[in-house]
């Protein structure tokens, strides 16, 4: 049921969250995008389980689960920069390249 | 006529433009709240989807818990408006051009529908009936009707899927020591 | 023996070296909330994760010598030769950062022994991605993994690099997560499952459809990411310069093998119905990634960066090995990544002890007249860039041979001359290493006087530099288990496969 | 003396102990005081020696296929074998190795007072590398050996050479670690394609030979990439321009070393391995004159170069080039007598251009400089240095008499028949050799005593004369009687052609028409 | 003793090497060294002798001595080290040992006070040895060692002193013009070889005729590439010029190898592969007419030097043209007469004007006076002070100028008679006849000056000089002496009919020469009134020419260098030696030069190879590299493009279709 649209909606917001990642300047924001991205997928794998059975749902729990524990780290992350950079504007940090 | 379609399509394009402002907010507050409203409108997407445990831990979790970290750290980092900088047009045109292609390229999955996936699927030659290819998609409807929504979710989590479960455990506590070790003032 | 793995106590069996490595942590955890104030502290804790490293070790040796089989289908975790070939590499080189970082920690003024926990955490993540039988497994080992290492590269926090790098890092990871999981979600549609041998022999039995082909197409960046395969490899040079210098080994070694051990499991058993379709694929993502990192290399004064961009070229010389899609080729894979690795923990160990407290990355220009004030350090590195050059008397040598006969037995001559080409444009930077340290003069007096070359990572390095030089002439040992390896790898899931 | 050679079973042993015993001699090196080194270096290459020598009575010379045959299995996976053989061409590379060997220690005896350990263990490792390149017989082992010489040669020059010596020793390494990459992809694909034609996947030489018809199509491209290989180690024009800096800025000894062995390496490549693989190719008529032309090139154009040169050795590198141009030459003009010609010149340039670079060291020694102009007139304060020096030009230039002309008189009458006016341009090169090493002679020994520097040169002391009178004895003993030789090397040069000749397009035969209008 | 014909080559090159100890080791034993290398010489010449008379008393087959196989390469390619006596080896062989004899002890004299006295004979040894190599060797090869070998001794005796710079490169070019010619010897072995299979005279003279066409194109090629290395080493246009400069040696060497000896070997060469020579008309001619040509502008050149050992320089030139001319012909036997002929009184010209040389170095020594001891314009008068050397060089001059019964006379009017024979059927003979007729007055004319300037008029040197002037030691005038009665006497071994003779050299030769009668007309040579006519004209030039010389030099008063003003005209032409030396620098040798070093060195080597080539490879792969350093800027957002870029390009490759 709604496998067409599910499957096209997943792809629309991951493309978005894509769009979002390489727009955005703000690494918070950025971050978010990337949950975004996580989300569509998670679109997908429940549409999916309606055909497959139940393993894509706990999927969706498991990515969940990542995404909290990407989270955590992320943020924890992104506190750590701050306190360095004052900052979170990925433009501004371009200590390393070459 | 049946009612879920038209309500997929509400929720779909509530969580679209809901996407769109996400990202094209300038203060990073906004984009939180507009991706949180993304998640809301998912999680009724799947209600429809037959995936109401989904949907209420998708609330419960992502948007109750994981958003509100976002919005936390945002506030104590005290982030302000990102600025407008008409010279990263270009850049920003390229990024979106990419994401169109990438974008068209994944729409075509939007072509699939229940019997093309079963044609496909199967080494009959189509076209096939689905509930005979995929008998899964029955048996979770009989374990819903079984043992609830969250019972039939939960058999093959502790089940089958054990030791993913275990080891997002693992998974977690990695996380915590990574978050405390990095966001600790002095350690 | 065989291991029925639907039950929790088979299971348990089965994930015998992961569940003694994350018990270890756990212990080594407690230990290190207790006592993380000191110098002594951290080296305490240090020794304690390396007992672990042993004991993860033991229980895969142990699983390897039962010779342990599951009971019909391999569920969540496989259970074969290139699961504990993988597992004994990826233990090994955990074991080898452990060591490396003792005392280099303390020296660098990161007193916080939650490092050895999370070291063994990723390496846990390691083991699972290389010997995951299912694509959840896989991606929470990833997952595992990656946060652990994005929490390592960002471990010294009183240098903005470190954070830097942790950053970028975690960014881009994150968002490479996120195609490789649409990806996976995209093949589980396609044939319903997430177990790679049901996977396999789903997609074998029907002609290619759009969502498999798409779902392969983004696991496959997923996985170039983590080898750093170009174009997905821009992170890699900012991160291993940014990170400190024993996590930047643990990379570069462990991170890339596993990931490689992943893919090659992946193509081998879940795709070989598609190797028309992702042969191409590998091929041009390995000739633009030898050519660009060699390329790049060329122009790098850090020796941390250039090792970055040479471990990118080498990514590409796995790719090959990986395109051949044969015994042949997975044996290349497992020989070449053994003495990639060897190269890489020994090649960065030297460079650790090089490193001064805060001060800048080590530039090639400093390495200046090392061999006079530390002979047997500029022998051990000089082995060490002929070993990644593909010199004979190295191991990297005969890696290199494995390489080139992996597509050559498939008749297939535009790689190995690709690769060739880049071996030939990796001497101009690999010797002029070599040329400052042994040939030109000390630039100061002072120069080489701030090394500290720990007992242990002195012993970890003469160890890795040794196995470099024997295996280059008696490689027979590792060829023969390698090859063994390779075999199990398609035969056992060939029975399934063709069913 | 055969007999005593078989009694002590000598067959089994000698290659093994010529290849392991400077390597077991390094570590005595390194453990033993500074200057017992040179002493050691001396005694293993006197032992060497006197092992090498056996060789020429244990060899037989009526057998032209290999001898001394050792086949142990080393990776076995990989169808790799520790494969050791000699011919009647190895041999002489073999004894051309050991006899050089004390000549080289001798030679740095006073000259390398830094660092002495390092370069007497390098001079051995390089030694074992040589022997080693020219006893393979197994297409892996050879490879190997083939660049492990690499890094002695490299510490060589880059530790112990002259003022440019850093961009020397890259450049040598660069230049053969790049050329002979694609040679690894040919040997690897010989084995693949071989061994699934065949079933049996080995590395070994007489393997692939004998099934390298089997490789029809690919051929030609396996042979470029052999060829590329030995061409930048032979150097072929236009692969040399990293002869000329390589032996300039080289120590003495790294020098002499380079220009009698590691020269002959590309040479003896063309002969063992790329010619006799494809014959087809490399032997067609197009191939054969693109490569009897860039030789016939190099000849001429080194000789040209040589004469302008304002460096002594950098004059005697690129008289080297030229030289090995007639080795070239000699491979592709496909009789006994050219091929047989080739392996003497090898031989010859080896006597003289390594006493040519001993001198120079010595002068070197004396006066740390190299460029002609600073000297003039020398032959009245070192009239033995002048007289070695005159008697080495003239077996250089070609004089009969000396080793130099029986090389080069073979190969060319031999080429002659194929290439009759590549032969000629080639001959040429008797004006120009004379005209380069007779100028240079002038203006270092003859002329005005210009420098009031060289007053204090001494002549020759003992050390030194012992180091070039074997040399010029060789000289002599070849000019005048290489039969010896000649019939040594006679069997793998008949073996060569036999194995040649289906692929030769018609050679004109002796005696018969070259021209229309003969009889 | 035939089969001991080894001897005489082995006991020169013991001298040699014995000497060259000497001269290492104890250059002042100066007495050992005399001993072992005049001993030398007289021991090899006491075997020739030997051999000769065995000769003479055998019938004319050649003898072979295999001494060891030298190239054994295959069956078909096997060099043996053969000498082979017969008669004109043997011919040779007394020449060489003889006039060589006696060149050695007039050394004793004349290099007495020289520093580098045992070298000196070292080398002379040497070139003895080598000159019987070429002489006695049974094949192409063989004979090609002492052809190789004699021009290395000529380099270092004309460099003998080498501190000159002068002098080194005197001998660095006679070597170069040698080796010029040395590529045409080879080149012709290779094509005999191909050809015809063997490199033996023997072989060659039997099978050439088979297998190469009368008047082919190969034959002839061979035979002219044979002829360019006579040209080098015997002197010949276009190579001549390196023998005037070769005069830098000491003088007894001019004497031994720059007129006896050496410089012949071309002419003995021709006649060696007569049979070759013969086969080929066209490079006969071209023999005969370079022979002429060179004799006349040889002898154009002589008329205005100054130098006295110049002068007999380019007589010899000239007189070397005479015996090409006589070869050409086919008069084999009048070439090997002549350079019988010339070498006895050549060798007393030389010998005489060292004699006068080492006067004159001796006065201006004595004197404390410096000057050029050769010019000629210092010298004059000296017949009062050096009446010997006077008397002797005066009976070479009439016998150069072909004064009979002199023994020049004899030969040189074989020639000439060969060739006007010859010239009765083909033209370019007759030319070549003319040409040798004026040559001959020149001859004549250039000898007389250098008689009358030096030893006629009045001192010019100097007054401090004269007193010092004196006769040379007995071991030099010894040696003139007997040169000078063999320059008597030596007509006889030839004499023709009218003078009561039989061509007796013409018949003890004919076993070599006879294999080249089928292919070349017998020479008949005229006789009755032509034949007188011929040789009184002959008679008429030489004593012309003597009497134009003596009178033009003694009617006015010699200018000494300083006064002479600078020759116009034709003059200045004559004595810039036409300016070949100038022009051979200015077209061959300044361009090649320049070529190696400016277009193939510089140009190609360090430019084109080195830099562009190996460097601008090096240089792009650093570029590419710098250039992706660059694109590595540190951004994410750029690496996230880069990734997204990537992840299109990949879909599209594995889905297909999409865009």
């Amino acid at each position: 049921m709604l496998l067409g649209p599910s499957l096209a909606l997943s792809a629309v917001l991951f493309t978005l969250g894509v769009l979002g990642v390489l727009v955005r300047r703000n690494a918070i924001v950025v971050f978010m995008c990337v949950e975004l991205m996580l989300n569509a997928v998670n679109l997908s794998f429940v549409a999916l389980a309606q055909v497959h059975g139940l393993g894509g749902q706990v999927m969706v729990i498991f990515v969940m689960t990542v995404a909290a524990a990407e989270a955590a780290v992320g943020l924890a992350i992104i506190l750590a920069i701050f306190r360095h950079a004052q900052s979170v504007d990925l433009r501004q940090l371009t200590l390393l390249k070459g | 006529m049946d009612l879920v379609t038209p309500v997929f399509w509400v929720f779909a394009g509530w969580s679209v433009v809901s996407a769109v402002l996400c990202i094209t907010r300038r203060n990073p507050i906004s984009s939180a709240l507009w991706l949180v409203s993304t998640m809301f409108a998912l999680a009724g997407i799947y209600v429809l989807l037959d995936a109401q445990f989904i949907a209420a831990v998708q609330v419960i979790v992502y948007a109750g818990a994981i958003m509100v970290l976002f919005l936390f750290v945002i506030m104590l980092l005290n982030v302000g408006d990102a600025p407008r900088e008409w010279r990263r047009w270009p850049v920003g045109l390229l990024g979106v051009g990419l994401a169109a292609v990438l974008g068209a390229q994944l729409m075509m999955l939007g072509g699939y529908g229940r019997q093309r996936l079963a044609d496909e699927f199967s080494t009959q030659p189509a076209p096939v009936n689905p509930a005979l290819v995929f008998p899964e998609g029955m048996a979770s409807a009989a374990a819903v009707a079984e043992r609830g929504v969250v019972g039939a979710v939960a058999e093959p989590l502790f089940t089958a899927y054990l030791i993913p479960f275990e080891i997002t455990s693992v998974l977690l506590l990695t996380a915590v020591i990574g978050a405390v070790v990095l966001a600790k003032k002095k350690l | 023996m065989l291991i029925d793995l639907s039950s929790p106590g088979g299971a348990a069996l089965a994930l015998l070296p992961e569940i003694v490595l994350t018990g270890w942590a756990l212990v080594v955890l407690l230990v290190a909330s207790w006592r993380h104030r000191t110098a002594a502290d951290s080296r305490y804790v240090g020794i304690l994760s390396i007992v672990g490293y042993v004991l993860a070790v033991m229980a895969t040796g142990w699983l390897a010598w039962v010779g342990a089989r599951p009971e019909g289908l391999p569920l969540m975790v496989a259970l074969d030769g290139f699961r504990y070939a993988s597992h004994t590499l990826l233990l090994w080189i955990g074991g080898a950062v452990a060591v490396l970082s003792w005392r280099w920690l303390e020296r660098q003024g990161i007193i916080a022994p939650e490092y050895y926990v999370l070291l063994m955490l990723a390496t846990v993540g390691m083991m699972l991605l290389a010997g995951a039988a299912d694509m959840i497994t896989m991606f929470l080992g990833l997952e595992l993994m990656s946060i652990a290492v994005y929490v390592l590269t960002g471990y010294d926090r009183t240098r903005r690099a470190s954070a830097e790098a942790g950053l970028k890092y975690f960014l881009i990871g994150a968002f490479a997560s996120g195609f490789l999981l649409y990806g996976i979600a995209l093949l589980y549609g396609a044939t319903g499952h997430f177990n790679l041998v049901l996977i396999g022999a789903q997609l074998s039995a029907t002609e290619p459809t759009l969502m498999a082909k798409a779902g392969l197409g983004l696991l496959l960046v997923g996985f170039a990411f983590k080898v750093a395969a170009v174009p997905f490899h821009a992170w890699a040079p900012d991160v291993y310069e940014g990170a400190p210098t024993p996590v930047t080994a643990f990379m570069a070694a462990g991170v890339k093998a596993a990931a490689f051990f992943a893919l090659a499991r992946i193509l081998a058993e879940a795709f070989p119905g598609y190797v028309e379709l992702w042969r191409p694929v590998l091929a041009v993502l390995a000739v633009v990634t030898i050519l660009v990192g060699n390329l790049v290399a060329l122009a790098q004064q850090s020796m941390k960066r250039m090792l970055a961009y040479s471990a990118i070229a080498h990514a590409g010389y796995l790719l090959i090995a990986l395109w051949a899609h044969s015994d042949r080729g997975t044996a290349a894979v497992l020989i070449y990544l053994h003495a990639y690795v060897i190269t890489t923990i020994a090649a960065f160990g030297i460079l650790a002890s090089i490193e001064r407290a805060g001060a800048r990355t080590v530039l090639i220009s400093d390495l200046e007249g090392l061999y006079a004030a530390r002979p047997f350090a500029a022998m051990g590195l000089s082995v060490c860039m002929l070993s990644l050059l593909g010199f004979p008397g190295t191991f990297g040598f005969i890696g290199k041979w494995f390489l080139v006969a992996a597509p050559l037995a498939e008749g297939e001559l535009l790689l190995p001359i690709i690769a060739m080409i880049g071996s030939g444009i990796s001497i101009g930077y690999y010797l002029p290493v070599i040329l400052a340290m042994t040939l030109k003069p000390v630039r100061t007096r002072s120069a080489h006087q701030t090394i500290r070359f720990p007992v242990p990572a002195k012993i970890a390095v003469a160890i890795c530099v040794l196995a470099i030089l024997v295996l280059g002439v008696w490689p027979n040992a590792v060829l023969d288990f390698a090859t063994q390896e390779a075999v199990q790898l398609r035969r056992l899931a060939m029975p399934i496969l063709t069913r | 003396m055969t007999a005593f050679l078989a009694a002590i079973g000598y067959e089994q042993w000698i290659l093994h102990v010529l290849l392991g015993l400077p390597l077991l001699a390094i570590p005595m090196i390194l453990i033993m005081p500074v200057h017992r080194a040179r002493w050691i270096a001396l005694t293993v290459a006197l032992i060497e020696l006197v092992l090498g020598l056996g060789l020429w009575w244990a060899f037989d010379p009526a057998n032209p296929a290999m001898q001394f045959v050792t086949d142990v299995p080393w990776i076995g996976a990989f169808g790799v074998g520790y494969r050791l053989g000699i011919d009647g061409l190895s041999v002489m590379m073999v004894l051309l190795s050991v006899i050089t060997m004390p000549l080289v220690v001798w030679s740095s005896w006073r000259s390398v007072d830094t660092k002495q350990r390092g370069f007497y263990a390098l001079l051995l490792a390089l030694k074992t590398g040589m022997l080693g390149v020219f006893v393979a017989m197994d297409l892996f082992l050879f490879y190997v050996f083939w660049e492990l010489l690499l890094i002695p040669m490299y510490f060589l020059i880059g530790s112990w050479g002259s003022s440019n010596r850093l961009y020397a020793a890259t450049k040598f390494v660069i230049y053969t670690f790049v050329g002979s990459l694609l040679m690894l992809v040919a040997i690897v694909w010989m084995v693949m394609e071989v061994g699934r034609a065949t079933g049996t996947y080995s590395f070994a030489y007489e393997h692939l030979l004998a099934h390298a018809y089997l490789l029809e199509s690919s051929g030609p491209w396996l042979f470029v990439a052999f060829a590329l290989a030995f061409a930048v180690k032979v150097p072929i024009f236009p692969f040399h321009t990293w002869l000329p800096d390589a032996h300039t800025e080289a120590p003495t000894a790294g020098s002499v070393d380079l220009a009698v062995i590691l020269l002959k390496m590309g040479t003896y490549g063309f002969l063992r391995f790329a010619v006799p693989f494809f014959p087809g190719f490399a032997l067609s008529e197009s191939v054969g004159l693109v490569m009897a032309g860039l030789a016939v090139i190099g000849i001429v154009y080194a000789a040209l170069v040589a004469m302008v040169q304002p460096d002594l050795k950098r004059l005697v590198a690129y008289s080297s080039v030229s030289h090995l141009g007639f080795v070239i030459l000699g491979i592709w003009g496909s009789t006994v007598e050219s091929v047989q010609g080739a392996i003497m010149v090898m031989i010859s340039h080896g006597l003289s251009t390594g006493a040519l670079f001993f001198i120079i060291g010595m002068l070197y020694e004396r006066r740390h400089t190299r460029k002609i102009s600073d000297f003039g007139g020398l032959a009245r304060v070192a009239p033995l240095m002048a007289t070695a020096f005159v008697i080495t030009a003239f077996s250089s230039i070609g004089l009969p008499g000396l080793n130099g002309f029986v090389g080069e008189f073979l190969v060319l009458i031999g080429a002659f028949g194929r290439y009759p006016w590549l032969v000629a341009g080639a001959t040429t090169v008797v004006v120009f050799s004379a005209a380069y090493l007779l100028w240079a002679t002038q203006r270092v020994f003859f002329n005005r005593f210009t420098n009031p520097l060289n007053e204090g040169i001494g002549d020759l002391n003992m050390r030194e004369i012992a180091v070039l009178a074997p040399l010029l004895l060789g000289m002599v003993w070849i000019g005048l009687y290489p039969g010896p030789i000649l019939r040594r090397t006679e069997g793998a040069a008949r073996m060569y052609i036999e194995m040649v000749e289906p692929y030769l397009s018609e050679t004109p035969t002796v005696g018969g028409t070259m021209f229309r209008g003969g009889r | 003793m035939t089969s001991l014909v080894w001897l005489t080559i082995l006991f020169p090159l013991l001298g040699a090497v014995i000497n060259g100890a000497i001269a290492i080791r104890r250059p002042e034993a100066k007495g050992l060294v005399s001993l072992v290398g005049v001993g030398a010489l007289l021991g090899s010449f006491a075997v020739a002798i030997g051999i000769f008379l065995e000769v003479l008393a055998g019938d004319g087959t050649a003898t072979r001595v295999l001494l060891w196989q030298w190239m054994p390469v295959t069956e078909r390619l096997s060099i043996d080290l053969t000498l082979q006596v017969d008669r004109l080896s043997t011919v040779m062989l007394l020449v060489i040992t003889g006039v060589g004899s006696l060149i050695h002890l007039f050394s004793v004299g004349y290099m007495k006070s020289d520093p580098g006295y045992a070298r000196y004979f070292a080398y002379l040894n040497l070139f003895v040895a080598f000159m019987l190599v070429l002489v006695l060797g049974a094949s192409l090869p063989v004979s090609f060692i002492g052809w190789e070998g004699v021009g290395l001794c000529s380099y270092l005796l004309i460099g003998f002193w080498y501190e000159v710079d002068a002098n080194s490169d005197a001998g660095k070019k006679a070597f170069l013009a040698n080796r010029i010619g040395d590529f045409g010897v080879l080149m012709a072995m290779f094509l005999l070889w191909w050809h015809v299979g063997t490199l033996d005279y023997d072989g060659l003279a039997r099978q050439a005729p088979e297998v190469l066409a009368y008047a082919g194109a190969p034959v002839t090629l061979i035979a002219l590439l044979l002829f360019l290395g006579c040209t080098g080493k015997s002197a010949q246009i276009p190579l001549f010029t390196w023998l005037p400069d070769a005069m830098a040696g000491p003088t007894p060497v001019s004497a031994l190898i720059h007129a006896a000896t050496m410089v012949t070997a071309g002419v003995f060469l021709v006649v060696r592969t007569g049979v070759i020579f013969s086969l080929a008309p066209v490079a006969m001619e071209v023999v005969a007419i370079t022979g002429a040509l060179t004799a006349f502008f040889a002898a154009t050149i002589a008329l205005r030097q100054n130098d006295i050992k110049k002068v007999l320089a380019y007589s010899t030139v000239s007189q070397l043209g005479y015996m090409f001319l006589a070869v050409g012909t086919g008069a084999w036997a009048a070439g090997i007469f002549h350079l019988v002929t010339h070498a006895f009184f050549k060798a007393l010209l030389f010998l005489g004007s060292g004699s006068v040389i080492h006067a004159m170095h001796h006065a201006q020594h004595a004197a404390h006076a410096h000057g050029d001891a050769q010019d000629m314009r210092l010298m004059g008068g000296l017949r009062r002070a050096m009446p010997w050397t006077f008397v002797l060089m005066g009976i070479a001059t009439l016998a150069i100028a072909g004064v009979p019964p002199l023994a020049g006379f004899w030969s040189k009017d074989e020639i000439l008679a060969a060739a006007f024979v010859r010239g009765g059927g083909n033209t370019i003979y007759l030319v070549a006849w003319g040409l040798g007729l004026l040559a001959a007055l020149m001859t004549a004319f250039y000898m007389a000056r250098l008689m009358a300037m030096t030893f006629f008029g009045r001192f010019r040197g100097g007054d401090t000089l004269e007193p010092h002037l004196h006769e040379a030691p007995a071991v030099m005038t010894g040696p003139l002496v007997v040169l000078g009665l063999l320059s008597i006497v030596g007509g006889v071994l030839n004499l023709p009919g009218f003078a009561g003779g039989s061509h007796y050299l013409a018949h003890w030769l004919e076993p070599v020469t006879d294999a080249t009668l089928p292919y070349l007309d017998r020479l008949e040579m005229p006789h009755g009134m032509t034949e007188l006519l011929l040789v009184g004209g002959a008679i008429t030039i030489a004593l012309v020419g003597l009497a134009l010389g003596m009178w033009t030099t003694l009617r006015r008063p010699v200018l000494t260098p300083a006064a002479t003003p600078a020759a116009t005209g034709l003059a200045r032409v004559l004595e810039g030696k036409y300016f070949i030396d100038e022009l051979y620098q200015k077209v061959f040798v300044g361009p090649t030069v320049w070529f190696s070093r400016r277009v193939l060195w510089q140009g190609i080597d360090q430019f084109l190879v080195d830099r562009m080539g190996v460097g601008g490879t090096a240089r792009v792969a650093k570029g590419l590299g710098w250039l992706g350093s660059r694109l590595q800027n540190g951004h994410v957002a750029l690496y996230l493009t880069l990734f997204v870029a990537g992840v299109v390009l990949l879909m599209r490759a594995v889905i297909g279709g999409a865009p």
